[in-house]
């Protein structure tokens, strides 16, 4: 399955992102150096690799900077309000099961404002994959704290220094019922498309929190000197997979945050089980 | 036509029939007194004919998962009373300005907030004009007995698919809750209008497509792959700042309903032709104006009623040209005065208007309407 | 411009989309990359390994590294 | 209107008063050939505490839908009964269950006491059917729907396990009424 | 006095200061644009001053909370934008029925729903007085400069403070985001009304004592232990059923304001008093129309502006007496016409109405403003 | 600690629940058998021993059977909207800390509606105690299924059977950050109120989430004989202590609900840290 | 009635309060209790053990036990 | 309204244009003894694009806060000359960065072209200061402020550190001015 070996090896022709894309669209009004762009790749190269159909993929997202994502992509694309994202995509997969519902949204339009849509799509188990840029910041209203602001970071309304503790999307979804729960980031592209295309073929509620960065607003806040730098210290030095962990000793793991496929069961899916049991019994019982 | 059969049903009761008559497949909700009927009676039957039902975790979830659900194709309804609608206001605004066919159910009852849960109330006319911020059209109906909820949920199916917006279904908690005898409708025996198909190739299809009022909507994951937002946005529905674009797309919505009024306004008239008094009111209160109205000519006073079964748009040509010929128009409501400011609008001083409230839980008798009338004969 | 004798990779660039961010300059194993004003520019395409992280990273479809 | 003939049943919640309304209708408007209209009010405490409904009988068309001036009226109990008689007209009947009415109001009407819960309970073996004994009761006295057509209404709706009890308990409430007039 | 200086200050930024003259110590919201800076300056200023802030995770959360900070003893605002009034709304009736005072800025953008997020706009207004189901009472205030929004805020908590109620301060993102010169007043300058205390004994203490129109509010943790419910309720604050009380209570936490409405309306008149066509508008269109009158009455044409400050309850005794002495009333507003259907409401046909509407983003210019009234003159 | 053992030997005059009551607002609106009026005895008596004043004590709850609790205690009680109780409290708090703030919230309210507002208290963790009633059902509203109803279980609205899986509550609250988590029931009285108690003296949000019975709604559509059956079979023969269950066997774990204070860590409090930081750090930078 | 030597507690019952929800009856451990009609009523004093096991499960505030 | 004084500065976001407003503002109202309204407008998308801030200068009562004949433009980019050149009023002034307007338009309005980027980067070594020194010749050319009010407000507005560097940069500016009338 790998393909970063492969990659290493095979000199290819590089990713025709374009198939993809509503290139009359670009370019995307992301700032210099934001992540957002870069997930966005992994995805479609994801979505490429995962053999789906451009007229089967429903692309939901809610408000911020992260959740202008469909605009760009030659999808079903919907762009809801914010926070809604997963409510909206919750009627769409539920009205149409063939449909591949792709949610895309930032760390306050799912977890903050959405956080109730969140974790109860995770519990119902609806198969929709869910990709949450988390900037730490709500990036499209200029730099307030989000739910994911670490301990004592700066933003617009915590001048002081940041005093909520951050959410862990992961945990949260693990706990609510989420039957595949992962973690990216925008500097492991290559394992990031690799993350997405699990969650993608996984059938249930697959969340892939993938961190990634703000330069404009909590880079310069926080005394970031440039995106690079974000993307090393943050996302590079600021995690570590899941597989490696196992093989680190407890010192070395101190304030990491793990990647990869972090939980996956098997459960009965939300479509299914309405098909199968509710419309089973109900024309049972005429 | 064998199985044609009179049944006793509530009112809410006939609001599921009234939608799955009109081809109603998907309801997502959260259940509140007192519409929960509604929501409990599409948990049973959507089933049945391959509809699908969801309860979502709140109202603004149970709006958002519908308008989701009116995208994919299927015809679309969530029900609610009060607080729920108060909730839901966001995502009118939403299904307003991105043209999603939808119908809301408002049963409603006495706010403000929590309120009386179990009090019928009218309280929410204006709500349902004004309740969401930003400009936006808006078609209500308002139907009076349990058999008009049947026939006027089938029309709010049909007025929404037509226009491509939110359509309000408006009764109180009386009109919801009461038993009447009706006898379901066979198919063809009501309209029933289905959304415009779009049949051009993908690649020419607009959702928002300028040279129509109103566009065909193409489901998502036909083919005609588009996209949806709630900001301001031109004819192929991706967003802009071009005023001139912005400006005409927040007027042809509003228009496609305004231009259209005479088609959308149904107004029922009870011995209007000669009196000299009129009421105007809807819903259960309109019930007890009747019998006043039956009361009152029986001493041969001159009064009648207007009944609208669209309260929105308003019916402001009926009511200005009632104004002209009357001394004046009694507006009982279920409420501290809400249609009374639009009647006095449209009346333009030619004749009193006077509102008779309620707002204790309990109706507005025939006594208070007789009462009220009296003075101007 | 380069006289190379082995066949070197094409580097395309997208300058209406770059906006200058210098990732790609900055995680190009082999500082093949530089920016000049406010886009990026090829410095030493020689050096270039085709390991492509300059298209993986850029997040403006900007770059993209061709046989 | 003057056909319009207006009932009120009250009782505590649980008491199945409603379901006794909603037969009633039917019995009416299903199984009669009448027109009639069904409501009900319960406060906000939709549990316990007194319930009533209504039901409008008529020829023709019913526009206002609740009581103006009851033709007749079941209170179940004390509390019902006080709260709820004063709409009674002049020449209406009140039949109380006198198992709970002791303190029956005074007016213009004609009282009937049945010892209805204790018929259900001891002689019935279910405290259940208390609502559709009052209904036999009720129908012998109004006259308003004929007895055929409310039991139609009774069995329609209940399950076929208990259809003998209701058969039963409607009679034996229409007897309580067969020597009155 | 020594650092009495002037500033240049946005009006976002005038907000944060009239709030904090005022005497607010709470604040919880949730941002969006246009209102944002207010949420921002109150992050770093309250602190300061011992007061708390709050960012929460929705709107809902974020007038819930400020309830809660104002039922605790503190005086709270909290401020939001389109999207986010709407989401607010069943809470705003909630301080309504429970008596809470409350400030809730509303930034006005374009909409419906996201809208046009950083596009001026009025289209609030008539969500403002109906957003929200059930009867309730509205104030409103709608200031149109840099420095009158720091003075209408303050009016906006005195307002609030002294019924008891929901207060809102409505403006145009051009307001809100200009920049003007402005002194901040020195304590004592401007008045501040403090919330009128509890002092009868805790057990005769009625939050909602019948005997006043506006019962005085102990704070929570002062000794009077009393319950606050959003459900209708009797003078102790518990639910009720009885519909007399219902009946009172819904009608007189509107009469409190309604029967005070001579001390809460604050209309500004300019060159009216021998006006043959006058203008009626607010916030950055009432700056449009001024201009447009100072030029009209070059030129010696006779125009007047009627400018309310607060536009709810509705300034409808001058609007009425206008409609007598003028040959028409033209209403520019940044929506597709709102405030005219008050003022056609109020003019009673006595003179003509028309509405000049902008809905593309951009601010309605005094040359439109000219142009309109000009057919009048 | 512990007290039943004591309460056993020695014969005491019963608690004086008038105390803490409005008596002239009982009898209370629950049914027969509901439990709601179990758990507020339990709590009364854990107020009692935790020694709080009256006056101090702010109650607040949202909507719903569970939620008319407020208004039959002498506290400063507020009775806000479906779903907001957290909300509300959090303002009450924040505004005066010196105030012991405590929710009681159903299942509907705390985790349908209200779920968005329930993750981001015990995020912040700010001192409060809430109390989950959790009865597998939307009482008030007349017996709909909520986000706690078992699966395949009836309600009005899942007449075919329930195809929700259920939130475990506690699993949300530690996910979400909560310091103080913990289960108890309607049957387990004296437990609850040593866990109640518990709750009530840590500092930062504690839930409880307390598995009380419907025998109306639940009871009824589910054929649970009485309120009595109802305890036993789920209360009691469904769920086990944490303490026990670290003794017993997988087998007799297995379907089995965990009892007692199943998390408790101690971490900053909200209100302090605003205190102690943001105040600080403001008036410093003058 | 009962004509105890050994001093027997008190059952005190409220029967406005008492919904019959038979919750102590089933409950209590020496069968003291019954539902009689609509409400509980003690049936058998000398058992009670002064448990107090029907005041904690009883959800109405209607039955307390003194010594 | 004839002292009313408008100006329009213009450029890309990010390139200190309504900083650059806002100074002018102070320097008319803070630091002057005018009275003066500064506003601004960006689209939805905040980031890139052009950008516009807005100054009027009066010394009475500022009613329409927008540009309606503007007496003074400045464009920093070239995208903004074009879209935002428009309300010049005949007798205007357009100043221009020469460094990015090329295409310069025309109109019964002076156009004064100065490498103002060129000058910030280069001679003052920080890009940044570019709006500053744009302000400078906007002081020298308009003269509707007087030049210590403007170093007063620049001054006011920058970090201590950065303060030589600024008053430098408004001096360069209005240098450039010098021999022009
Ligand atoms: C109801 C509502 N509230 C608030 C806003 C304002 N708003 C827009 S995006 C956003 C936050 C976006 O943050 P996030 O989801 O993390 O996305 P990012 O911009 O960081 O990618 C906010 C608060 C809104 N549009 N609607
Ligand atoms: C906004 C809003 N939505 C819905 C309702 C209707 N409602 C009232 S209580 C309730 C559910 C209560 O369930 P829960 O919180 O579990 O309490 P219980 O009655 O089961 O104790 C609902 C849906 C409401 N009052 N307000
Ligand atoms: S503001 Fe932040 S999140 Fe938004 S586009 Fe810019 S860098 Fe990205
Ligand atoms: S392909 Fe690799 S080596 Fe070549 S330019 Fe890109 S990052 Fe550098
Ligand atoms: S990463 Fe992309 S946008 Fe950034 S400098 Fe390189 S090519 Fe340009
Ligand atoms: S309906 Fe259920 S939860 Fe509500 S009081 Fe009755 S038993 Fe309790
Ligand atoms: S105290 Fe114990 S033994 Fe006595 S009646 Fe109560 S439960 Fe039975
Ligand atoms: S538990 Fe309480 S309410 Fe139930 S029967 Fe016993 S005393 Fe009565
Ligand atoms: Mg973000
Ligand atoms: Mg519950």
């Amino acid at each position: 399955m790998s393909t970063i070996a492969e990659k290493k090896e095979k000199v290819s022709v590089p990713f025709d992102y374009n198939k993809y894309l509503r290139p009359n669209k670009l370019p995307h009004i992301w700032c210099p150096g934001c992540g957002h762009g870069i997930v966005l790749k992994a995805l479609l190269r994801a979505i490429d690799r995962a053999g789906l159909e451009k007229d089967n993929i429903c692309m939901v997202s809610g408000i911020g900077c992260s959740s202008r994502t469909p605009g760009y992509v030659d999808f079903n694309t919907l762009h809801t309000l914010h926070g809604r994202a997963m409510a909206f995509a919750t009627g769409v997969k539920l009205a149409k099961p063939e449909l591949k519902v792709i949610v895309i949204t930032g760390d306050g339009d799912a977890l903050a404002i959405g956080g109730n849509h969140f974790i109860h799509a995770c519990r119902r188990n609806i198969d929709m994959t869910v990709l949450v840029m988390t900037n730490s910041t709500y990036g499209m209203t200029g730099g307030q704290y989000s739910p994911t602001t670490p301990l004592d970071a700066i933003a617009t309304t915590s001048r002081y220094g940041n005093i909520e503790p951050p959410f862990d999307a992961c945990e949260m979804a693990r706990a609510s019922g989420a039957t595949f729960v992962a973690r990216g980031t925008a500097y492991h592209t290559i394992e990031l498309e690799r993350t997405i295309h699990d969650a993608l073929v996984h059938k249930g509620t697959s969340i892939v929190d993938v961190i990634d960065a703000c330069p404009t607003y909590f880079g310069r806040a926080n005394k970031y000197k440039s995106a690079t730098h974000m993307m090393e210290l943050i996302e590079k030095d600021g995690t570590v997979n899941v597989k490696q962990a196992e093989k680190l000793p407890p010192e070395k793991l101190e304030g990491k945050v793990l990647r990869g496929v972090l939980h996956k069961v098997e459960r009965p899916e939300y479509c299914e089980q309405y098909e199968n049991l509710i419309m089973q019994k109900a024309a049972a019982k005429k | 036509m064998a199985q044609k059969k009179k049944r006793l049903l509530q009112g809410n009761e006939a609001c599921v029939e009234g939608a799955l008559y009109a081809g109603c497949r998907f309801y997502s909700g959260y259940p509140i007194t007192p519409s929960t009927e509604v929501a409990e009676g599409m948990s049973v039957r959507l089933p049945k004919v391959g509809g699908k039902f969801i309860q979502m975790e709140d109202e603004i979830g149970g709006i958002a998962a519908a308008i989701g659900g009116s995208l994919a194709g299927l015809k679309s309804m969530t029900a609610t009373s009060g607080p729920g609608f108060s909730l839901k206001q966001e995502c009118i605004g939403y299904a307003c300005i991105a043209e999603v066919p939808l119908v809301i159910v408002d049963v409603m009852r006495g706010g403000p907030a929590t309120g009386y849960p179990t009090g019928p109330s009218q309280s929410d006319i204006m709500a349902a004009k004004w309740g969401t911020h930003g400009d936006h059209p808006v078609i209500a109906v308002t139907p009076s007995s349990v058999p008009e909820i049947l026939t006027e949920t089938v029309r709010a199916f049909n007025l929404a698919e037509k226009y491509r917006t939110p359509v309000m279904v408006l009764y109180d908690e009386i009109v919801g809750h009461m038993r009447e005898p009706l006898t379901i409708p066979e198919p063809g025996e009501l309209e029933v209008v289905d959304r415009e198909k779009a049949t051009c190739k993908p690649e020419e299809y607009f959702p928002y497509d300028d040279r129509h009022l109103v566009a065909p909507l193409a489901p998502f994951g036909s083919g005609y792959r588009f996209h949806v937002t709630g900001l301001n946005h031109k004819q192929d529905g991706f967003p802009t700042n071009d005023p001139k674009v912005i400006d005409r797309n927040n007027r042809r919505i509003i228009e496609k309903v305004e231009t259209d009024k005479e088609r959308i306004w149904k107004n029922e008239e009870t011995a209007l032709d000669d009196a000299e008094v009129a009421i105007f009111t809807i819903g259960s209160t309109a019930r007890s104006a009747r019998f006043a109205v039956n009361e009152l000519r029986k001493s041969g006073l001159k009064v009648g009623l207007l009944r609208p079964l669209t309260i929105w748009p308003f019916p402001d040509a009926a009511v200005a040209e009632l104004s002209k010929r009357v001394n004046a128009i009694v507006v009982p409501e279920l409420n501290l005065g809400q249609m009374v400011h639009e009647v006095e609008r449209c009346a333009r001083g030619n004749c009193e208007v006077e509102a008779l409230t309620r707002v204790d839980g309990e109706p507005i008798t025939p006594a208070q309407i007789m009462h009220a009338v009296r003075k101007y004969l | 411009m380069t006289q190379a004798v082995k066949k070197l990779p094409r580097i395309e660039i997208n300058e209406k989309f770059c906006k200058g961010c210098s990732i790609c300059v900055d995680f190009c194993p082999t500082d093949v990359l530089e920016l000049r004003g406010p886009v990026v520019a090829v410095k030493n395409l020689e050096a270039c390994t085709r390991c492509q992280l300059c298209d993986l990273r850029c997040p403006d479809f900007a770059i993209q590294v061709f046989d | 209107m003057s056909d319009r003939y207006e009932i009120r049943l009250s009782g505590s919640g649980g008491q199945g008063m409603i379901l006794a309304g909603i037969i009633m209708a039917e019995a009416a408007a299903i199984y009669g050939d009448k027109n009639a209209v069904q409501s009900q009010s319960y406060g906000p405490e939709s549990r316990g505490g007194a319930s009533k409904a209504e039901v409008i009988i008529s020829e023709g068309p019913i526009d206002y839908p609740k009581a103006t001036a009851i033709d007749c009226m079941l209170a179940m109990t004390q509390e019902a009964c006080t709260k709820y008689h004063h709409d009674i007209k002049d020449g209406g009947i009140l039949i109380v269950d006198s198992d709970s009415v002791k303190d029956v109001p005074q007016g213009g009407f004609r009282v009937h006491g049945f010892p209805i819960t204790s018929i259900a309970r001891d002689e019935l073996g279910k405290v259940i059917v208390a609502n559709i004994v009052s209904l036999g009761a009720m129908t012998g006295l109004t006259k308003v729907v004929s007895y055929e057509s409310v039991e139609q209404a009774v069995l329609a709706r209940v399950p076929a396990a208990f259809v003998d009890l209701n058969k039963k308990a409607l009679q034996r409430g229409y007897e309580l009424t067969r020597d009155l007039k």
